[in-house]
């Protein structure tokens, strides 16, 4: 097995490692860069625990090989709050009793922030097919969708008053 | 295991064809990481082709359509352009996994995994896409309906690669749809699915191509569905004739996604529902 | 109201407000641990060889070329696990379980380990062991396993409940009979008849986090182990057990925990990864891979039941018998058993009769998932009294409320029901906007009710209060579901201190006493119960230590608002104490001040619960979309009623998972075809409405709170109401769970042939 | 007192469902089972669950069982 030596950036810090070429980038957080805040559920894409931006994009980290990843911007959950402020996200998830178990939370929070991102106003519905492809096996989604609709309006009022 | 990411197509073709072991084209990655996963392949070596800037475009104009292969699906619903001149093809691309699996998996690599379910498949097809392909010895362009053999089956030589699909340009009043029937709104595979492609004057089908996907071992063109639409304006018995011509033109297999009798029965349903819609969008009313 | 309230005016300052719970921090960060996010010093990797095939005999193992394999440290087969179990049954299925015993009895069998370096060398291993097998027929069919004809799984299994006992072997493990009156003559009085008979599929607890552990065990017999567990003083006997090791001596660590609902109650390869821990004297990780939890853990039992209910024409039942039909998987289970006595339990019924039969089958073994067997009894149950209703052509719920059990009823499995919520959440189902709204076209309303038992259980809490007045409370139920913000909120209202002054900790085994599983919605309940005679136990000492410090007799000290006053005229001019200001001079008044419990906590309570959903069918396609769901369930009291709440729409969803899509499918190969999330559909984000919920509080008499379990019971009614629902949309009455497209669309076609 | 028996455990008192049995606690009174039906001790170690007057007690053998109190002996359940 051929070892790649890669350079990115990891919540906006340099790290460089090295990694056999078809380990999956999942693989590459969680055991050589110790962010274990993503999780791995399936492994194949089919459950987002694992999601992560790459250079922006959302992207399941167990369909990215650590390899790849040579150059690019990596985003997870571990990088959600800036100097000791929560996320609006996070805050709404918690105030709003959106997790119970929490394993599914971390990729809902990385996914949930890309949609508002994209969409600082998205309806119920679309709020419910943007987070499709995370499972959660514990709450039905209802305060999840709740979470994210409050997260919403507090960062659409902050906006407006930073203005 | 070795990894190449080749800046150009040539030292792409040069390294899938120097390889004397087993070799795999990366694009999205989202069935062949799969498939390494579960232990399915065993790659010698994998060739990234992200990094050559020419298959990351996607140039869109009514004059014609390019893919690039390492095109994000999610690109294609971000074009308005695209959106509104091949709305079918576009809904096919992004009814492909999650938003998560749109961040990554790529039309091309849709075509090449050459799945009987594949999304974009059926939608190509309809929308008479041609392959771009590229290897040692040159360029050649294809018909997509030539790409896949059966399952996990390509027409590709193992130093070829497709480097991007090629949409025709779009005259008069035209439009496409895709759907397909899934037992879960979203993270699912096509249990069946029509993409349907119409041309109109003044409300009357002018030319349409009807397939289906997901009922046979690749996606099916059926010329007489599109016979039973061309000359009518989607009347109900048109329509009739169009599903009996789905029915009869499907030769699926009982699985854990669905059986024989449903995926021929709901064929038909998909072809009506998707033409209606190919026919709404395309100016016609009923 | 004809219901107790004794329990409901307790003047409450902290229970039942909306508290942020105190791990939510360490979750939405990313900090918090799980089974797999630990790791130690010189950890291997460890990695499980599994039979491909649903039945054979394992004639050769081969491990020698995967032992030379430079990387690999240990590798195990059923060798390595001599049989500790001293004819113990259960233990010896347990163990066989976790790793096969010259058979492989289902596809997804363990027959060896392996314990290397890193995860390609352990790969690299288990394909060099090379195991021979010899097919044996298999069976994975409930029905098709009890017919004379069928493969025996087990030779030594003689059906148990039959008198007299039977000589020959069979896959019926157990017939099991409840019930009372003569339901003969009952069907005799009744005006009409409905009988019916279902089937449900197999389904998967489905929690997202696979099951992990990390495993230390020296040659000395002691060790650790760190792992996803509901129950780590379970997992440690049941380890210690097999394993022959002094319970003392392995020290069990429950993780933060990612799901569980029943299917982390039982060990799987946790003895494993002790042992390959054990042969290469170093630590193990082992971690399942998500087609390992599907094909070799969890599920649930699929079943065949058959339901006759007869009725007078006022409505009131005379007579119901219900056959269940459960497979167990390969190991005997008792799961038909808790069918046959759940089935009927929402009724009052003078001549009633339910018979369960646990079948073994070439499948996983069959663990607990949430109020285990209740939802295929009540789906059958509860589509035949539907039907019963429309065919006497009385309201659906009108003919539940006419026959519910109440205060007094004796139970279909025996006992005589204490104060019930059965009828309350009838009662507020039919007064429900829900069930005012219009039905369209393709549409259907379904309602339905549910039991569970619930169960308390052995608990063991410590409360210790620091000198600046803060308190740790520790206990030993795994917190699945936010127990820890419950539990805080319970120690708070007893010391009269704020919520944030309480943090909550889950001990390991080696710093409490045992405690039960967190299993049968027993956490808040049980380890309430213990938090709130800990904290009982706390304010004696504290109000010993006001004494003291006033000098005057403790009788004078009373405990109020969380400072202890002096009572008596004479002690007029003594200020109260606040707990702050006796835990700052607790190192001098005797030194630290603490509360502790021990109790087997009785008395869960029964609980029930009552659904309605509205659906809609696409009668092309057989694609039902949930429109609108409502739950009502009694709480005895909600302690937090936000993760109330999230009890109930969680477990709702499993049901409508189940109802309409979840199953295994098996092969005529006897292998499982959708081993993962893409074809094993749990319900997504866009496949649902908000799922309303309406709590009652019918308080428990046997807990100081009036505290009933609130975990399982939601996912009792949806299967049942959904098949009401969809049935009443498309006019044919669907018996077959999951009613996934392909069969609706069936039952219609067949219903209009 | 009389004790009603359940599922299985009829069978261990040789079929009957109901059966004549002593004692003022749980714990004494399931040793009269056993001394009578010495098969209930293989279900006893399994674990049984006695309901009294309705409410369920799994362990605790110290619970005062009252005169004339309903008594009924279950298998003990599990829970998920």
């Amino acid at each position: 097995m051929n070892g790649v030596t890669v350079s990115a950036k990891v919540n906006g810090d340099a790290v460089q490692y090295v990694c056999p070429a078809d380990e999956s980038l999942l693989d590459v957080l969680r055991n050589r860069l110790n962010l274990t805040g993503v999780k791995e559920g399936c492994g194949t894409g089919d459950c987002g625990a694992c999601s992560i931006t790459l250079d922006g994009r959302l992207v399941c980290a167990c369909l990215v090989l650590g390899a790849e990843a040579e150059g690019r911007e990596i985003g997870t959950v571990e990088g959600l709050s800036e100097g000791g402020q929560l996320h609006p996200l996070q805050e709404a998830f918690i105030e709003k009793a959106a997790l119970q178990c929490g394993i599914c939370t971390p990729g809902f929070l990385v996914a949930a922030k890309s949609l508002l991102e994209r969409n600082p106003n998205p309806s119920e519905e679309e709020i419910r097919y943007a987070l499709a492809g995370n499972l959660c096996r514990c709450t039905g989604y209802d305060k999840i969708v709740r979470a994210v609709q409050s997260a919403a309006k507090m960062m659409r009022r902050g906006k407006k008053s930073a203005r | 295991m070795r990894f190449e990411s080749p800046t150009t197509t040539k030292a792409a073709a040069t390294l899938l064809g120097s390889e004397s072991g087993v070799a795999h084209v990366l694009a999205g990655g989202t069935d062949l990481l799969v498939r390494m996963k579960m232990g399915a392949i065993e790659p010698d070596l994998i060739v990234d082709i992200k990094r050559i800037e020419s298959l990351r475009t996607l140039k869109v104009a009514a004059a014609g359509v390019q893919i690039g292969a390492a095109v994000p699906a999610v690109r294609l619903g971000e074009s308005d352009k695209l959106r509104s001149l091949w709305p079918g093809v576009v809904e096919a691309a992004n009814l492909i996994g999650s938003d998560q699996i749109q961040g990554r998996c790529t039309v091309v690599g849709n075509l090449c995994n050459a799945s009987p379910a594949a999304d974009s498949v059926p939608a190509l097809i309809a929308a008479g896409a041609k392959a771009l392909i590229v290897g040692p010895k040159g360029k050649r362009r294809v018909a997509v309906e030539k790409v896949v053999l059966g399952p996990g089956r390509t027409s590709l030589a193992r130093d070829e690669f497709i480097e991007a699909v090629v949409l025709p340009a779009r005259t008069g009043k035209s439009a496409d749809a895709y759907l397909r029937f899934t037992p879960r709104t979203e993270m699912d595979i096509a249990v069946v699915s029509a993409a349907v492609n119409l041309t109109l004057s003044r409300g009357v089908v002018q030319s349409a191509k009807v397939v289906l996907g997901a009922v046979a071992p690749t996606a099916v063109i059926v010329p007489a569905a599109a016979k039973a639409l061309i000359g009518t304006k989607l009347d109900d018995a048109a329509l009739d004739k169009m599903v009996a011509a789905c029915r009869a033109a499907c030769n699926p297999i009982d699985d854990k996604r669905g059986t024989i009798e449903y995926r021929t029965k709901v064929a038909g349903v998909m072809a009506r529902r998707a033409a209606l819609s190919a026919y709404e969008r395309a100016g016609g009313s009923k | 109201m004809p219901y107790e309230t004794d329990f409901t005016n307790q003047g409450f300052t902290k229970v039942g407000t909306r508290v942020n719970r105190p791990d939510g921090v360490d979750k939405v960060t990313g900090r918090a641990k799980y089974g797999a996010d630990a790791n130690a010093a010189g950890q291997l990797v460890g990695r499980v060889l599994r039979s491909p095939h649903a039945h054979a005999l394992i004639t050769k193992i081969d491990t020698s070329k995967a032992e030379k394999l430079p990387g690999v440290k240990a590798v195990l087969t059923s060798k390595d696990f001599p049989d500790l179990t001293g004819g113990n049954r259960g233990l010896m299925d347990i163990l066989e379980n976790c790793m096969a015993r010259g058979r492989a009895l289902y596809d997804g069998h363990a027959v060896a380990a392996v314990a290397a370096i890193d995860a390609d060398t352990a790969d690299k291993a288990l394909k060099l062991i090379k195991v021979t097998y010899k097919l044996l027929p298999h069976v994975t069919d409930v029905d098709e396993a009890m017919k004379p004809s069928a493969p025996i799984i087990h030779d030594w299994v003689r059906t148990a409940g039959v008198t007299p006992a039977p000589t020959a072997a069979s896959n019926v493990a157990q017939r099991s009979e409840f019930g009372h009156g003569d339901v003969e003559a009952g069907f005799e009085q009744a005006d009409v008849i409905i009988e019916k008979s279902f089937k449900t599929e197999q389904t998967h607890q489905g929690y997202i986090e696979p099951h992990a552990c990390l495993a230390t065990l020296g040659p000395d017999g002691s060790g650790e182990l760190w792992v996803t567990t509901q129950g780590h003083f379970t997992f440690r006997n049941v380890c210690a057990s097999l394993l022959g090791l002094d319970v003392a001596k392995l020290k069990v660590t429950s993780s933060e925990i990612g799901g569980g609902f029943g299917g982390k109650t039982h060990v799987w390869t946790e003895p494993v990864a002790l042992q390959l821990s054990r042969k290469a004297n170093r630590p193990v990780k082992l971690v399942m891979s998500r087609d390992e939890v599907f094909r070799a853990t969890g599920p649930t039992s699929s079943t065949s039941v058959d339901v006759k209910i007869g009725a007078k024409r006022n409505g009131k039942i005379t007579a119901a018998t219900a056959e269940l039909r459960y497979q167990s998987g390969a190991f005997p289970g008792m799961w038909a058993m808790f069918g046959a006595m759940t089935s009927f339990a929402c009724y009052d019924l003078k001549n009633v009769k339910s018979v369960g039969f646990d079948v073994l089958v070439n499948r996983p073994k069959v663990a607990a998932y949430r109020a285990p067997s209740a939802p295929m009894a009540a789906f059958a149950v509860e589509s035949v009294v539907d039907m019963l209703a429309a065919e006497l052509g009385m309201d659906a719920v009108d003919f539940r409320i006419k026959n519910a059990a109440k205060k007094g009823t004796k139970a279909s499995y025996g006992p005589v029901y204490g104060p019930i919520g059965i009828g309350p959440t009838l009662d507020a189902v039919k007064n429900h906007p829900h069930m005012k709204r219009k039905l369209g076209k393709n549409q259907g309303r379904g309602v339905a009710c549910g039991f569970w038992f619930n169960f308390g259980g052995q608990t063991c809490t410590d409360l210790n209060i620091g000198v600046d007045g803060s308190v740790n409370l520790t206990v030993g139920t795994v917190d699945v579901g936010g127990s820890r913000a419950s539990l805080a909120l319970i120690a708070a209202e007893e010391l009269g201190i704020d919520y944030d002054q309480v943090r909550v900790t889950i001990g390991d085994t080696n710093s409490l006493g045992h405690n039960d599983t967190t299993e049968g919605s027993r956490g808040t309940f049980s380890s309430g119960m213990a938090t709130i005679f800990a904290a009982r136990n706390a304010v004696e000492v504290l109000r010993q230590r006001a004494a003291a410090t006033w000098d005057i007799p403790v009788e004078q000290v009373v405990w109020e608002a969380g400072e202890a006053r002096a009572k008596g005229k004479q002690n007029n001019n003594l200020p109260p104490l606040s707990l702050k200001e006796i835990a700052a001079k607790s190192p001098r008044t005797g030194g630290p001040i603490a509360g502790h419990n021990e109790v087997v906590a009785d008395g869960a309570g029964v609980s029930f619960a009552s659904h309605m959903c509205d659906v809609e069918v696409d009668p092309e396609t057989g694609a039902t979309k949930i429109l609108r769901y409502t739950v009502v369930q009694d709480a005895g009291k909600a302690i937090h009623p936000d993760y109330v709440e999230g009890q109930f729409q969680g477990g709702a969803v499993q049901g409508i998972g189940w109802a309409l899509n979840e199953e295994y499918i098996y092969g005529d190969d006897g292998r499982l075809q959708n081993a993962g999330f893409l074809d094993y559909r749990i319900p997504v984000c866009s496949d649902l409405p908000f799922i309303d919920t309406q709590i009652l509080e019918i308080p428990n008499p046997n807990h100081p709170y009036g505290v009933r379990g609130v975990g399982e019971t939601s996912i009792v009614p949806p299967l049942a109401a959904i098949g009401n629902a969809v049935s009443n949309a498309v006019g044919v009455r669907m018996t077959h769970v999951p009613m996934s497209p392909p069969r609706i669309l069936k039952a219609i076609e067949d219903g209009q042939a | 007192m009389e004790v009603q028996l359940s599922g299985i455990l009829s069978q261990a008192a040789d079929g009957a469902r109901l059966v004549e049995c002593t004692g003022a606690t749980i714990g004494e009174l399931l040793q009269s089972l056993v001394l009578r039906y010495p098969e209930m001790q293989k279900h006893l170690d399994e674990g049984v669950a006695v309901a009294v007057n309705g409410e369920i007690y799994r362990d605790r053998q110290d619970q005062p069982i009252p005169t004339n109190a309903d008594v009924f002996l279950l298998p003990r359940i599990q829970g998920g």
